[in-house]
């Protein structure tokens, strides 16, 4: 299926190769219009994906705007998109923070902006392709080869110990998808020996059922690979150093979209492919989970550094998507999902705005700060929002997705949900406390007395993100709505067993319970 | 006892003994002249083997050529330096050593074990060669069936000339110097 | 006993008889033609290559054999014969730019090279012990002497003479080796020890046994196995930096075709001793070269210790055996031809008049100075490490695929992880083109302009992306390859 | 009638001879002697084969080895005199430019 | 009417929004028309709304506006419910609201350098979260507003952000009431569980249906709830936020953390009042912790020199009768005293603040004294507030409510003689503490700083209606509630009761047994008795003879120190609860989990990995013989495996 007859999904991940061709012949000294450029064919790559969203219909199980076309036939390997409600929103998220990330850093890269733009494209290839890829090899390929760009990202533009993060970054994912590979072939010939034909298709996978010891030790290498992304605690580590060092468009889009590449995976690979070892390992995950939460959030507190802080603020969230994630019920999954985007924006958000104040003064010490609420008040209110978004504001995105994810828990694990639960207040204290730090007070620092406020491209950049803080908060059902058939989907292919599954697998519509149309209408009871 | 042996014995200690003092001996010249020795010996049991023409080619080439040529350089190099004793024996060294006697034990094990046991047996008894003449025989097989080796090792003798020339010729002399 | 040499037994050589042949004909080109620069013997030698290559392709599954069954033109035989010949065209190509940097204005160079070129692919058809000891010791005394060609320089004769003394120590294991099998079997052509191996009483022969540990020290010593690779940084340090990039890729594949075919051909039968042995010795392999690489800064050095780590990969591939397992012999010799030579191609390019650039800083800002160079340097560095998209990953890819269909588990989790470790020391590259400022020392100016080595650079680019992104072409021709080997089998 | 084993020993003997003294010479020259000498071992179990086994392959492949031998000696020899000439010692310790 | 409820918090929201986007260019004008003129709008709205709903059905409007969330079968949907609590909620709140905003515009009119525009957007956004608090008809849109007042005490107690004692008061008031919102958020998902919806509407109408009486659910759910209450309104263990609250400008005080926000809490407790009757446990809970706060609060309240402390400290008081009411099953005397202590609370924070304006904020009320002279209006408004808050007899509210109380406290089944000591005790304090402020404040001789003595004035009418509007409230404000004892004779009506008929649950075990008329009019006798001898002797000594007080201040002088500092009780808090926590978070958890164990770990992984390099590398040393050696032991190795 397509729009217009293009094979939309390779038109959305491969159109900002065409600004990368056009940034290699820009001198390398003209910034400016490399900029430009890459503004540009982000900005377009966002309108040609948003079209996805009316496209969409929203109560087909089945994979949508399938592209399937052999490519090596010596593996049986095939390039094959598709997109469901999930990867959907996943895929719009990125391509709104490729263009934030983009034209929120336009002053903040001193040096080789041509290079920059570049990485930024490249790895928005990757990052759409690992979303929409439907053949696992071509997912393998999407995932390690969109390291790179971010690996360049922190390397190149990052601050003092840039190599180590950058480094660490991609040793630590590496080590992971490595062992993941093997499981992936091991799969590979499961498959062979079942159906007698190589392939990678997911789909022909998610019919295997694979006895059981190797069943826990192939979710491990998957879960694990995973687990490093997201990160789950205590897989975290290089997340704090890589946000540290890295560039703030490095880090918008390492928080928007990277993390959820792991959430991601689990929800695509590792929990449907091993149906009963999700079930074996769940009170283990769980468990991860709100520890990742809580620890998160105690570590938060004690950070100087306002990115550390929302380095880990990341791990806490993430634990929250993944709690929702393994409630396995319509009110978590679909609450984690919609997570996902309010982490991507919010935190992204964060990323942003500490940004900001890192152009002007070049540190990201809190104690550096105070008092900025009189000379930047603009800065200081859109801070605010995001913080509140971020610390699960009702009313704000933050509390709708999180609100569900305890629904969704509570019924399967009570203690867990409470626990998280406790987060909330957690989660006051430390944004809240930096956010007293940074604005209020008489201005102490007096290189603060300065610093200008933001202007119109910054205000610009925010507001789209602010749009969205506000929307999902207030009125979240054009998101749910989509999503909903898929999440269920997801969710009885969990709880039905692969050799069960061949019904399931059929494309079949659901019966239309306030599907796509969205009714507003004031009516009286 | 047959006397064969006997004489096999003797040149065996006799080259074991030569080689030995290339193993020992402290000045390369020396150890050059006991390789040389050890050469004869070991033609003296090819002949003993049967094989009078092998030994004579070793004696030819080995012996004459190939010590030649090493006492050749070793004098050009005027290697009068003497080796002083002292292997400098180092851990490696030892190890070595010890390892070079455990492939020996393991050698001779192997070779007197009685589950050795030697290959079909060929056509060209000594008897065969004795009244055919080894020189025709070996002749008539270098020729059809060892053609193709005959011919390719030449390339390899060419390649070893042309090494030479290029390694040890010398290019732009430096000055006050006469090539040798 | 009467004997007609057929044109079937020329045309079985016909491809080393070329080489040999116009490898004469280049001395004498160079005899006559003093000071007329070498270039004119490159493309002699380039012309050679290609013409040969023809060959190769019109005798391709024909599967001709002459000489009384002790040569074959079989497809295995032809596969790695094009591989040392694309080695050695590459070679060729960034050859011609270093000799006249390192002023070494003579023409036995491409003579010799092609020699050797000869010689491995004497190696890779011969059916014969004798006929592969001679191959192989064409191939050996040639690379001697292109080590040490350097003669004012110290470091060239030492890589010559450590290379020499132990090449030469090896080669008497490896004649033990043979004598042992010849005294267990009666013959040193392949297919009579495989005959006589089916015979119980040879099979329980220890004379077997030691010759098979004597071949595999041999072997082992030319691929620069472990423990017997202490010899190749060294080598490959000292060595002229064209020659390295000759003996990282092409002796080791000739080790290899030969070591795959009198395994394959002549001691399958006792595989299920090999294995193990070669399990063990691939882990090891794997292991040590790229912990080793780890510590160096110099590239040379670094690419010599990664080229054993290399070799372990393939060493999976033999121990997997099977139809994939050898394909991926095939497969990933080629695919690592062309990441190595690139990358050993930009050192070159790098390198100034008398002056070598081979030490990790001196690249430090490369990647803006020269940003083509720097993209490709880039794109080598991830093929080494087995990234995908790159011929590297399509190579490491098959090879643990096979291996783990046969099962090899946790050989495949040790390759992963190594080649995990190496992605450390290929980024250090990256690091330093990219990501630190440029020295004093490092390269300021763009390098001098030289048509062959961008030539070469860009085939090496187009191979390490073409068989990383289309791999299936490569896959099938080398399934085909090997089939007869498992036939045999 | 002389047995193979003997013969066999002996070339054994020899071998290891030569390989000691390759591990613990450090003149150049004497250490490719000892190479030279495990050549050799390698030709008497050759010539010890064939004559046990009335097969003519051994000796043949004695021709070779001995034509190869003369190869090495003629580059090998011109290697040391190359290296002798830049650097006036044959001792092998102390040829370690190349290293770590 | 009843399509237009969404109006009624609309109007507040657009007046944020207009004040917070078009306040700064357009100025004081636009923004003093825009604040109050929206609350003013949705006063008229909601007495609308009111009057309608006396004679709908079920006297209760309801408005669906749109689904909010849905998920599986959660589903909440914004809706709107105007019954006779959230009726009279929602007249309180805008009117008084309204009073405050104008007042306000005088108070804050000379505000320059905090915006005088962003106070507005803040107070109106805060009336819009109320509204919605109030009228939500589903718990969880209930909590949007309950959150959102949270947030715009933040911002306002914040306001004067320069201070750092705002700032961190702020910060406290937030935190502290998360400690609560857990609470709520933990008993909505227990009745999501339970009910499987939070409509309020359908969870109180099928509570007895579906919950044990006194089952471990239900207690749960309603003490999660009332732990909410206690961050809300301010009561053991978490009231500390509110006496710092006052870190904001005087105007919040009155309108947040007296008469509305802060009486949220209760409610929420008497919307599900259903659940409640249903968790006796937790009523009693509820009854001690109001008794208790009641009573540490007054006697705080009596040593605190900052004359808006005093009303804080009061305002806890207060709150903890309601909640002593509440747990005794008196919902209905609860929100009576919710209704008259708004006026006369409110009404005494904006006396205090007509002070402070006028003392050029001066809060101390040692620094003040015989301004009764000097500002007439404010003086004797603040003395009907405090003859009301202190219980005078027969004429002010707080009598009428207090008194309902206390009878209550000791009459209704729950209740119980020492409930009514505590009270009773309690009711005395009050009157002593608040007259001690009117004495210190308005009577005795001027203690003022002479440099601003003469600026000294009566406030602008903005300032002075509204206290004389409030004024009048805080009288007749307690006229619907008469008892029947009082009422009885001269026929007239418990009009409360009436309107309130059969709206709260009431106690199962309702037999409560009767008592003669006799002892209730012996207890109300000693407390007013009580009181009225407070108040007159208070009265007296701080504002004649100052001196003795001091005399015998320093004659308990520990026990004064202990009610100066509140009882330590901060300071605990810091010491026990948040320290460790910070201490093991930076400690424990980063400093060695995260970057010894872990990241030591992996840098370790990585370490091990060079060093094993570094020593291989000693094999390469570059002598030939040694890489024989390796040749022959790899040999050997291989031999030793393939022969043995």
């Amino acid at each position: 299926m397509t729009i217009l007859g293009l094979p939309i999904l390779s038109l959305i991940i491969f159109f900002p190769m065409v600004g990368v061709l056009l940034l290699l012949f820009v001198d390398r000294n003209s910034d400016e219009l490399a900029k430009w450029i890459a503004l540009a064919v982000s900005a377009a790559t966002f309108l040609i994906s948003l079209p996805l969203y009316w496209a969409f219909d929203a109560n087909e199980t089945a994979f949508q705007f399938v592209e399937n076309v052999s490519w090596i036939p010596a593996w049986g390997v095939r390039y094959h998109l598709g997109l469901d409600g999930i990867t959907l929103f996943l895929v719009l998220l990125t391509t709104l923070l490729s263009v934030v990330a983009v034209a929120g850093t336009w002053r903040q890269v001193e040096h080789h902006a041509r290079e920059f733009m570049i990485s930024l494209l490249l790895l928005e290839v990757g990052m759409t392709g690992v979303f929409v890829s439907l053949d696992v090899f071509l997912f393998f390929v999407f995932w390690e080869v969109m390291l790179f760009p971010m690996y360049f990202l922190i390397g190149v533009w990052g601050s003092e110990r840039r190599l180590y993060a950058a480094i660490k970054f991609v040793v630590y994912t590496m080590t992971a998808s490595a062992l993941m590979l093997v499981a992936i072939l091991a799969l590979y010939f499961y498959n062979y020996r079942a159906t007698g034909q190589f392939s990678f298709n997911i789909e022909d996978w998610y019919r295997l059922s694979i006895g059981l010891p190797a069943q826990y030790w192939l979710f491990a290498a998957f879960a694990l690979a995973f687990a490093v992304k997201v990160p789950m605690w205590p897989f975290h580590t290089w997340l704090p150093d890589a946000h540290v060092e890295a560039p703030t468009a490095g880090s918008v889009i390492l928080a928007g979209v990277l993390l959820k590449m792991g959430t991601y995976g689990f929800l695509r690979f590792a929990m449907p492919l091993f149906p009963q070892a999700t079930q074996a390992f769940l009170p283990w995950l769980i468990g991860l989970s709100v520890v990742g939460i809580l620890y998160g959030a105690l570590v938060c507190m004690v950070q100087p550094d306002m990115k550390k802080l929302v380095a880990y603020s990341s791990v806490s969230h993430l634990g929250f998507v993944m709690l929702g994630l393994f409630a396995l019920n319509q009110e978590g999954v679909q609450g984690s999902v919609l997570q996902m985007l309010n982490h991507g924006i919010s935190t992204g958000g964060l990323f942003l705005v500490v940004g900001m104040i890192y152009e002007r003064r070049h540190t990201k010490a809190i104690a550096e700060f105070g008092g900025l609420m009189r000379v930047m008040p603009i800065y200081a209110t859109l801070f605010l929002i995001i913080v509140l978004s971020s610390i699960g504001l009702p009313s704000l995105n933050g509390f709708v997705g999180e609100y569900l994810i305890l629904i969704g828990a509570f019924q399967v694990s009570p203690v867990a949900a409470i626990l998280a639960a406790s987060a909330v207040i957690l989660a006051a204290v430390y944004l809240l406390w930096m956010f007293q730090r940074v604005f209020f007070g008489e201005v102490t620092n007096k290189k603060n007395e300065a610093v200008a406020d933001l202007n119109w491209r910054e205000v610009a950049v925010l507001a789209p993100l602010i749009l969205f803080i506000v929307w999902i908060g207030v009125f979240p059902r054009p998101f749910l709505s989509k999503m909903e058939t898929s999440v269920g989907h997801f969710i009885q292919m969990v709880h039905t067993e692969p050799s069960a599954r061949a019904a399931l697998l059929e494309p079949h519509r659901v019966a239309d319970e306030g599907g796509s149309d969205v009714s507003i209408a004031l009516k009286t009871q | 006892m047959d006397i064969q042996l006997i004489f096999f014995y003797i040149f065996a200690v006799m080259a074991v003994g030569g080689a030995l003092s290339v193993l020992l001996f402290r000045s390369p010249v020396y150890c050059a002249l006991a390789l040389v020795g050890t050469f004869g010996f070991l033609a003296a049991i090819f002949i003993l083997l049967g094989n009078e023409f092998v030994a004579a080619i070793q004696i030819l080439v080995y012996a004459g050529a190939i010590m030649v040529l090493f006492l050749f350089v070793i004098m050009l190099l005027n290697l009068r330096t003497v080796e002083p004793f002292n292997l400098k024996w180092s851990l490696p060294k030892v190890l070595g050593v010890v390892v070079s006697i455990g492939i020996l034990a393991q050698m001779i094990g192997v070779f007197t074990s009685a589950a050795a046991r030697l290959g079909p047996m060929g056509a060209y008894s000594p008897e065969r060669i004795a009244q055919e003449g080894a020189v025709q025989i070996i002749g008539q097989i270098l020729f059809t069936d060892y053609v193709l080796p005959f011919e390719v090792i030449s390339v390899l003798l060419m390649v070893a000339v042309i090494g030479a020339v290029v390694i040890a010729k010398r290019r732009l002399p430096p000055p006050g110097e006469e090539g040798r | 006993m009467t004997n007609f040499l057929t044109t079937a037994d020329f045309l079985t050589i016909l491809p080393e008889t070329i080489v040999f042949v116009m490898g004469m004909v280049v001395i004498l080109f160079d005899l006559f033609g003093r000071g007329r620069g070498t270039r004119n013997l490159a493309y002699l030698s380039l012309l050679t290559l290609a013409v040969t290559g023809y060959a190769c392709v019109s005798l391709y599954g024909q599967g001709l054999t002459g000489f009384r069954g002790t040569v074959v033109a079989d497809e295995f035989a032809i596969a790695f014969q094009a591989i040392f010949l694309i080695v050695a065209a590459m070679v060729v190509l960034i050859s011609i730019r270093y000799l006249e940097a390192q002023e070494l204005p003579f023409g036995e160079y491409y003579a010799l090279l092609l020699f050797a070129t000869g010689g491995a692919m004497l190696m890779a058809s011969s059916r014969d012990l004798l006929l592969i000891f001679i191959g192989l010791e064409i191939l050996s005394i040639s690379s001697y002497i292109l080590c040490g060609m350097i003669q004012g320089d110290l470091r060239s004769n030492e890589s010559a003479m450590k290379y020499f003394l132990l090449g030469a120590f090896a080669t008497g294991f490896l004649l033990y080796g043979i004598v042992m099998l010849y005294g267990a079997t009666g013959s040193t052509q392949l297919g009579d020890i495989a005959s006589a191996l089916t015979q119980r009483e040879v099979y329980t022969n220890p004379y077997i046994w030691f010759g098979l540990g004597f071949l595999l020290v041999g072997f082992g010593f030319k691929t620069a196995l472990v423990p017997f690779h202490m010899w190749t940084p060294d080598v490959y340090e000292g060595a002229p930096t064209a020659i390295t990039a000759f003996l990282s890729t092409g002796p080791k594949a000739a080790g290899f075709a030969a070591l795959v075919r009198i395994l394959m051909e002549a001691l399958s039968a006792t595989h299920t001793q090999w294995v193990p042995v070669l399990w063990v010795v691939a882990a090891l392999t794997m292991t040590v070269g790229n912990v080793l690489a780890l510590q160096q800064d110099n590239i040379k050095r670094m690419l010599a210790y990664s080229s054993i780590a290399h070799a372990g990969y393939i060493l999976v591939a033999l121990v997997v055996g099977g139809k994939d397992g050898l394909s991926a012999i095939v497969f990933y010799s080629l695919a690592y031809t062309f990441m190595n030579i690139g990358a050993f191609a930009i050192v070159i390019l790098a390198s100034e008049q008398g002056h070598e650039r081979v030490t990790f800083s001196d690249y430090a800002g490369y990647g803006y100075v020269e940003p083509v160079l720097g993209l490709c340097m880039f794109v080598f560095m991830l093929s080494l490490a087995g990234i995908p998209l790159t011929a590297g990953f399509a190579g490491k890819f098959q090879i643990f695929k096979s291996a783990i269909e046969q099962g090899f588990v946790w050989l495949t989790v040790i390759g992963v992880l190594n080649s995990v470790v190496s992605i450390y020391y290929y980024l250090r590259m990256v690091v330093v083109m990219y990501m630190q400022r440029p020295t004093a020392t490092s390269l300021q100016h763009r390098a001098t302009v030289s048509v062959p080595l961008y030539v070469a650079i860009a085939a090496a680019l187009a191979g390490v992306l073409y068989l990383g992104v289309f791999p299936s072409d490569l896959l099938h021709f080398s399934l085909q390859s090997v089939s007869m080997l498992i036939a045999g089998r | 009638m002389i047995p193979v084993s003997h013969v066999l020993s002996l070339s054994a003997i020899l071998f290891t001879i030569g390989v000691t003294g390759v591990i613990i010479r450090r003149n150049a020259i004497v250490v490719f002697m000892c190479i030279e000498l495990m050549l050799n071992a390698v030709n008497l179990a050759f010539i010890g084969f064939a004559y046990g086994m009335h097969s003519m392959v051994g000796v043949m492949f004695v021709f070779f080895v001995l034509i190869v031998a003369a190869a090495e000696a003629v580059v090998g020899l011109s290697i040391m005199l190359a290296i002798f000439r830049n650097k006036g010692t044959l001792n092998v310790d102390e040829i370690n430019l190349l290293r770590w | 009417m009843s399509d237009y409820l969404w109006l009624i918090p609309a109007l507040p929201l657009a007046g944020f929004l207009l004040n917070g986007l078009l306040g700064r260019p357009l100025g004081k004008v636009f923004t003093s028309l825009v604040g109050p003129g929206a609350i003013g709008a949705a006063f008229v709205l909601s007495l609308l709304a009111f009057l309608q709903m006396l004679d709908a059905p079920h006297q209760t409007l309801t408005q669906h506006a749109y689904d909010w969330i849905a998920a599986g079968p959660f589903h909440v949907s914004v809706g709107f419910t105007v019954d006779r609590l959230s009726g009279l909620y929602i007249l309180i709140v805008t009117g008084v609201g309204f009073l405050i905003h104008l007042y306000s515009v005088g108070y804050m009119g000379d505000e320059e350098e905090y915006a005088y525009w962003r106070f507005f957007s803040y107070l109106n956004l805060f009336v819009f979260f109320m509204l919605l608090l109030v009228l939500g008809s589903s718990l969880l849109l209930l909590f949007v507003g309950w959150e959102g007042v949270g947030l715009c005490s933040y911002l306002l107690i914040g306001y004067y952000f320069k201070r750092d004692s705002a700032a961190k008061a702020a910060k406290k008031a937030f935190v502290v009431n998360r400690i609560g919102d857990f609470g709520y958020i933990v008993a909505t998902l227990l009745i999501f569980t339970t009910f499987g919806t939070l409509d309020i509407a359908t969870v109180t109408g099928t509570a007895a249906s579906k919950l044990a009486v006194g089952g471990p659910l239900v207690t749960g759910i309603t003490l999660l709830v009332f732990l909410a209450c206690t961050g809300k309104s301010a009561q053991l263990p978490l009231y500390v936020w509110l006496p710092d609250a006052m870190e904001g400008p005087t105007p919040v005080s009155a309108l947040i953390h007296a008469a509305t926000m802060v009486t949220a809490g209760l409610y929420v407790v008497a919307r599900l009042s259903a659940l409640f009757v249903l968790a006796p446990t937790t009523m009693a809970v509820i009854a001690i912790v109001g008794a208790a706060t009641a009573f540490f609060a007054a006697t705080m309240g009596m040593a605190q020199n900052d004359i808006k402390r005093v009303l804080a400290y009061s305002t806890v008081s207060q709150l903890g009768y309601m909640f002593m009411a509440m747990g005794v099953g008196a919902f209905m005397v609860g929100i009576f005293h919710v209704m008259t202590h708004a006026f006369f609370k409110a009404l005494l924070f904006l006396c205090s603040g007509s002070v402070i304006h006028a003392m050029h904020h001066e809060q101390d009320m040692q620094k003040m004294g015989g301004l009764i002279k000097k500002m007439p209006i404010t003086g004797w408004t603040y003395i009907i507030g405090s003859l009301a808050i202190s219980g005078f007899p027969l004429v002010f509210a707080g009598f009428y409510s207090k008194d309902a109380i206390l009878w209550e406290s000791f009459a209704s089944p729950i209740g119980g003689t020492w409930l009514w000591v505590v009270g009773a005790v309690t009711a005395v304090l009050t009157a002593f503490y608040m007259f001690r402020s009117v004495g210190l404040t308005f009577f005795g001789k001027s203690r003022v700083d002479p440099h601003i003595e003469h600026h000294v004035h009566e406030s602008p009418w903005t300032m002075t209606v509204p206290l004389m509007v409030l004024g009048g409230l805080a009288i007749v404000g307690g006229w619907v509630g008469i008892p029947h004892l009082l009422g009885g004779p001269v026929h007239l009506p418990n009009v409360l009761e009436h309107y309130f008929d059969g709206f709260f649950a009431t106690i199962p075990a309702a037999a409560a047994e009767h008592y003669p008329e006799s002892t209730e009019w012996l207890l109300m006798a000693v407390t007013t008795i009580g009181a009225l001898a407070g108040m007159y002797f208070a009265y007296q000594l701080f504002s004649r003879y100052l001196a003795k007080a001091a005399q015998w201040r320093d004659a308990v002088r520990p026990v004064y120190e202990l009610l100066a500092h509140k009882y330590w009780i901060d300071e605990l808090y810091e010491a026990v609860i948040i320290k460790p926590i910070r201490w093991f978070s930076e400690t424990v958890l980063w400093k060695i989990v995260d970057v010894r164990l872990i990241d030591g770990l992996v840098n370790g992984v990585a370490a091990s990995a060079r060093n094993l390099g570094g020593a291989l590398r000693l094999t390469q040393n570059g002598i030939i013989e040694n890489y024989a050696v390796g040749i022959a032991v790899g040999a050997v190795l291989i031999f030793w495996w393939l022969l043995f």
